[in-house]
């Protein structure tokens, strides 16, 4: 594994990512709180991911870089948008334009069929490289979702390509119920990448700054034309899979409290202090200031209008005579 | 007993009964399926027959195929029926044509259980109604109960057949559907719909959640003086069609009701079966109603999607008024 | 000029015209494609534009997605319509409904190219007719051209169009369906339906090569005296519901043939809106010719199995002789 | 890679094998004309897994075992039940039979859809596991196959299950034009297994000894509880992909050449001489025989009746009523 030790990262940035990890926190318990309230659907709380999320955002280029996340991460992807954020309350709450996150972001809406963003990343890459755009394209996959065909399939073509990807296996210990010990037999998640000829590394997922040293070397390969990494970023699950979950069904409660004990929001705070830039007013402050932040999008995303027959919209660039007699149809009711 | 139960007591039952019927799937083991469908069989069965598998859809569905060679009662779990996409060879490609690429040497006794369908603010692809997409492919049976007592029926005899059955389970039924079970041994044979409601205006022919959704349209319109018939088909394949076709030969008036996009829906098959064995009995076009062909929607649009009571309503007085 | 020349022509042409547009898949680059529909290309337009991929259907389908992403025209080949099965939930769950989740952040221009079809005995799973299977899934357009001339004029707009497009090649057709072809850009819009042959006692409904097949059985009765309008889909979804309704009405008598099996085939639904929307000019049932509910079975039992002039020539008397 | 070097095989089981190993050639040669005659369908002919094909089937017990092709296997399968290659016959002439192979062999039919037969074998010795049989099961699929998710899936299941099962990756350096650098960039196709952490092990395919021994100590394992193996055999395509293919559009020629130096029938002959066992006559009469045996497989093959109607059965055990409808219709014609 990557040892995570502090490194010559400014303090600023330090505290940037500190900051946007205490955001995506306090979002993402929000959200789970609207769930509780019948003001949003199923979701998928990020607890125990914001350090490898917001380590590997601030690796990238927003203005080169594209992210296909699985569904936990959009909560901690502040750094490419602030739109990231207010669609993803909008797809929280069931708003179609939840699922459109505008330009510039270079960010995908959640995928919930699991494994099939690998392709359209590699794919993502694929296309810049032969369009030799700078960038690179960087997805996340849940431990459970390398058991997919998909991600076989794509890390292996990647591989063939050259194509500027990083693929980043979140291995939080579980899929829903199923521990990685059902999952595979493989050592570890990156050892999968000898499958595919390309280097495959092991970081420390609680660490920030360890992921961020890892997509950014993973980066500069990509960009230098030396193809795919594979990153397995180690973390744990720390609350349940979902607002539909109950983990205490199958969670060990030992295994839980030793990962509490590497709560990524933690690691993080003891490099603040050690680097002497954590005071409790300052936290105070920008979770004060994350939690009006998360307000403002939620009473915006309340009060998005949306006319039910938007339903027709967007199937095509023109629907089909059928889907227009049908809204047609609709709207006479 | 609601339905959820229903299918729990019936995977018990035919458990205890042939030691060969296996269950496995995402979470169906230690967390006893995300529905709570499985609760229990790790307990009683042990982790040999209750099996939690990789994530991964066509090599649950792949591994059954050859489960099934050594002689095992596979059935498998999808966990939403939308991520059987992932194992569509598997299934379409592999498990519906064994038995006729190996002239039976190799038989497919695997039940395919997966709930579908709208109406509970799922994720993407939770929701979708995929039924006509495997009706167009020969060799799978396609099983659609409605009712506590017929999950109990069908899923028993699903079970028992010696051919691959797509078990498809209403998810806004699982706990919302609750009637009386039969308790003890419990069949009901494929291939013979049911009758949910009598009446002779009209027969609204539907299968799984829209059948109860036609049922309290009929209710509704009784009050009007419409008499509804509602037809519930239980099994989409084998079809039941001489009661299609004696239904129709009485009341002369039909409504197809489906969950799915309205473009080669199974209604249209419903329709096009109507045309070629009772067409001299319409006294008016089959009324369809369907959900749009555009993707299942989010959250905050899918009760415009999905039928509903209103609908279905509207469509039964549309095929009563129009003229012969 | 063959269908195949046609295609490889257009792919040629259409390259030439812009320069994103991409072709890949299993043996494309080097090999040309197995039946040479990509020959050339490679020399033409270099390995950047044309590229041989693993053997692995969801990942051509799935970079397609990204590639699109990019800015590109992705025209990736599946090598038989059959293994489309493995990128089944690239196709279905991804590339329909892109531009839907996203609000057309992302549009989707991609063109699959697919060989289908049968009567030329390949293997198992190189002749299946999906085209039903397909249907059924909003998003997607679905074109099926039965002439050389069409095959260039709709893969041309499948290229344009910002849409996912299943464009689905008859393999029998490839070098015996040949036809005058256009020289120079040559569109074919979607969603118009073509006169083959004009009739009045009868209209044949039919697409891809069973159009060829109709034609034949419509010439063949014409010296019996019947009077066979053959009317080609070329596009199932757009549907050209008003070409079919103004043929019924003008016929009143109808036969619909499809290579698929019977249920739940895209027969069904043309039938379906039939009912729908020309209810009343039917003078007769409307005549389905299918293949059978049965797996695509092998070579010695092909020719019975696959609907051929002499079955459509029988459905096609039968409908004119069936009393109003 | 394991070397082939000759061992303490019997002079008796060498010597079947090379009949077997002659007779695989000739067969597929004999099916290869009837195309070319059309009096067969498309096929796969064996030139160059001879030796993969024997040594595996010998190292297993067709009493207990069982072998999943992909398609250019079964000409190799005689160990297996003289039926695998009458039923053969009738699948090439296109007969529905040759897709029933009888009872007691122990082998699937040939699979067209690539790699799906991988999870089958999974699934059939994780039965055989749970029914507590003897056996193991043996699955071949191509370099080009194991780009497919199936593999992988299934591959990564059996490492989880500890299933008795055998993945014999034929490395033949082509899937139909595309060579195996277009397929992967793993190092070579043994090194998958570390996705999967099975072992995984490279052998020379053209020598059947060797290839005998690799599989003799992968059933040790599985036999004994030990789980699956992965085994790569490399060898050459010495022919065209099919009887539709045309292979000097792209196999460059010397690389075909240096193959046939290593020609695993030549290999095996040079083994036999070795020993001692060969001789021009002795090869003669074993040629001689295949030959008689092919004449009365494809004679009995191209006699077997056949009643259109058999189209409709096997459907289902018994035919639905719609079915029975059908073949009613088909019968009145
Ligand atoms: C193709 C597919 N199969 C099944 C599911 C149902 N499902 C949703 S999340 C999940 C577990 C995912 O685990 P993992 O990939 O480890 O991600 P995590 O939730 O742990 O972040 C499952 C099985 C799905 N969404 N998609
Ligand atoms: C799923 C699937 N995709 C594509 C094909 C078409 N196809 C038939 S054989 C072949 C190449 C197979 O190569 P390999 O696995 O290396 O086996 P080999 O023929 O070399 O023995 C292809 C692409 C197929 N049969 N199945
Ligand atoms: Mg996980
Ligand atoms: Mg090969």
């Amino acid at each position: 594994m990557t040892d995570g030790a502090s490194t010559g990262l400014p303090d600023d940035v330090v505290t940037a990512m500190y900051t946007n990890m205490l955001g995506a926190r306090l979002f993402s318990q929000r959200i789970f709180n609207l769930q509780r309230q019948g003001r949003a659907g199923t979701n998928a709380p990020i607890d125990g991911s914001e350090a490898l999320v917001v380590g590997a955002s601030f690796a990238l280029d927003p203005e080169v870089d594209w992210i296909l996340p699985q569904y936990r991460e959009l909560v901690g992807l502040e750094r490419f948008g602030s739109d990231v954020l207010d669609r993803y309350v909008l797809y929280c709450i069931g708003h179609p334009d939840g699922g459109h996150i505008p330009e510039p972001a270079r960010v995908w809406p959640p995928q919930i069929s699991l494994a099939t963003q690998v392709p359209h990343a590699v794919g993502l890459a694929w296309g810049m490289k032969r369009a030799k755009e700078p960038g690179c394209a960087l997805v996340f996959l849940g431990d459970g979702s390398t058991s997919e065909g998909d991600f076989y399939e794509a890390a292996n073509f990647a591989g063939v390509l050259d194509a500027p990807v990083i693929i980043v296996v979140v291995n939080n210990g579980w899929a829903i119920s199923t521990p990685i010990t059902s999952q595979t037999r493989a050592k570890n998640f990156a050892e999968k990448s000898h499958a595919f000829g390309i280097p495959g590394i092991t970081v420390d997922g609680t660490d920030a700054i360890a992921m961020y040293e890892a997509v950014a070397d993973a980066r500069t390969r990509a960009i230098a034309g030396a193809g795919p990494t594979l990153i397995e970023a180690v973390t744990y699950r720390l609350g349940p899979h979902t607002t539909a979950d109950d983990p205490t069904r199958y969670v060990p409660s030992d295994e839980l409290a030793a990962a509490q004990e590497r709560d990524p929001i933690v690691v993080m705070r003891d490099e603040m202090k050690r680097r002497n830039l954590w005071s409790q007013e300052g936290e105070d402050a920008i979770l004060a200031e994350a939690d009006a932040r998360m307000e403002r999008a939620v009473v915006a995303g309340e009060a998005r209008s949306l006319d039910p027959a938007e339903m027709f919209n967007h199937v095509y660039d023109e629907p089909t005579p059928r889907l227009a007699r049908q809204r047609t149809e609709f709207q006479a009711k | 007993m609601n339905m959820l139960e229903a299918i729990n007591h019936t995977l018990i039952a035919e458990m205890e009964r042939d030691e060969r019927v296996m269950v496995f799937g995402e979470d169906v083991a230690q967390n006893g399926g995300v529905f709570r469908a499985t609760e229990g069989l790790l307990e009683r069965f042990g982790d040999e027959r209750v099996v939690d598998t990789p994530l991964a859809e066509a090599v649950i569905a792949g591994t059954a195929v050859g489960l099934a060679a050594a002689g095992m009662v596979p059935v498998p779990e999808i966990q939403f029926l939308g991520f059987s996409y992932q194992a569509f060879h598997q299934i379409a490609g592999q498990i519906a044509r064994l038995r006729y690429r190996t002239r039976s040497r190799f038989e497919v006794p695997i039940t395919i259980r997966s709930p579908f369908g709208g109406g509970v603010r799922t994720p993407e692809l939770h929701s979708e109604s995929l039924e006509a997409q495997y009706a167009n492919i020969p060799g799978l049976k396609i099983v659609l109960p409605s009712s506590a007592a017929d999950a109990k029926g069908l899923l028993t005899t699903a079970i028992r057949d010696p051919n691959p059955v797509l078990f498809l389970e209403p998810l806004r039924g699982y706990r919302m559907i609750k009637d009386e079970v039969p308790t003890g041994e419990h069949l009901v044979p494929f291939g013979q719909a049911r009758t949910v409601t009598e009446g002779s205006d009209v027969v609204v022919i539907a299968w799984s959640f829209m059948v109860e959704l036609s049922r309290r349209a009929a209710a509704q319109l009784a009050d009007e003086g419409i008499s509804v018939r509602v037809l519930d088909l239980r099994t989409i394949v084998p079809l039941d069609t001489e009661a299609i076709i004696e239904a129709v030969e009485q009341c002369g008036r039909v409504v197809v009701v489906q969950e799915a996009p309205e473009t080669n829906g199974f209604a249209s098959e419903i329709i096009a079966t109507i045309n070629d064995q009772a067409f001299y009995s319409l006294e008016a076009p089959v009324q369809r109603v369907s959900g749009y062909d555009a993707p299942y929607p989010v959250g905050m649009l899918e009760d415009h999607y999905v039928p509903d009571v209103e609908r279905i309503s509207t469509a039964i007085r549309r095929a009563v008024e129009t003229e012969a």
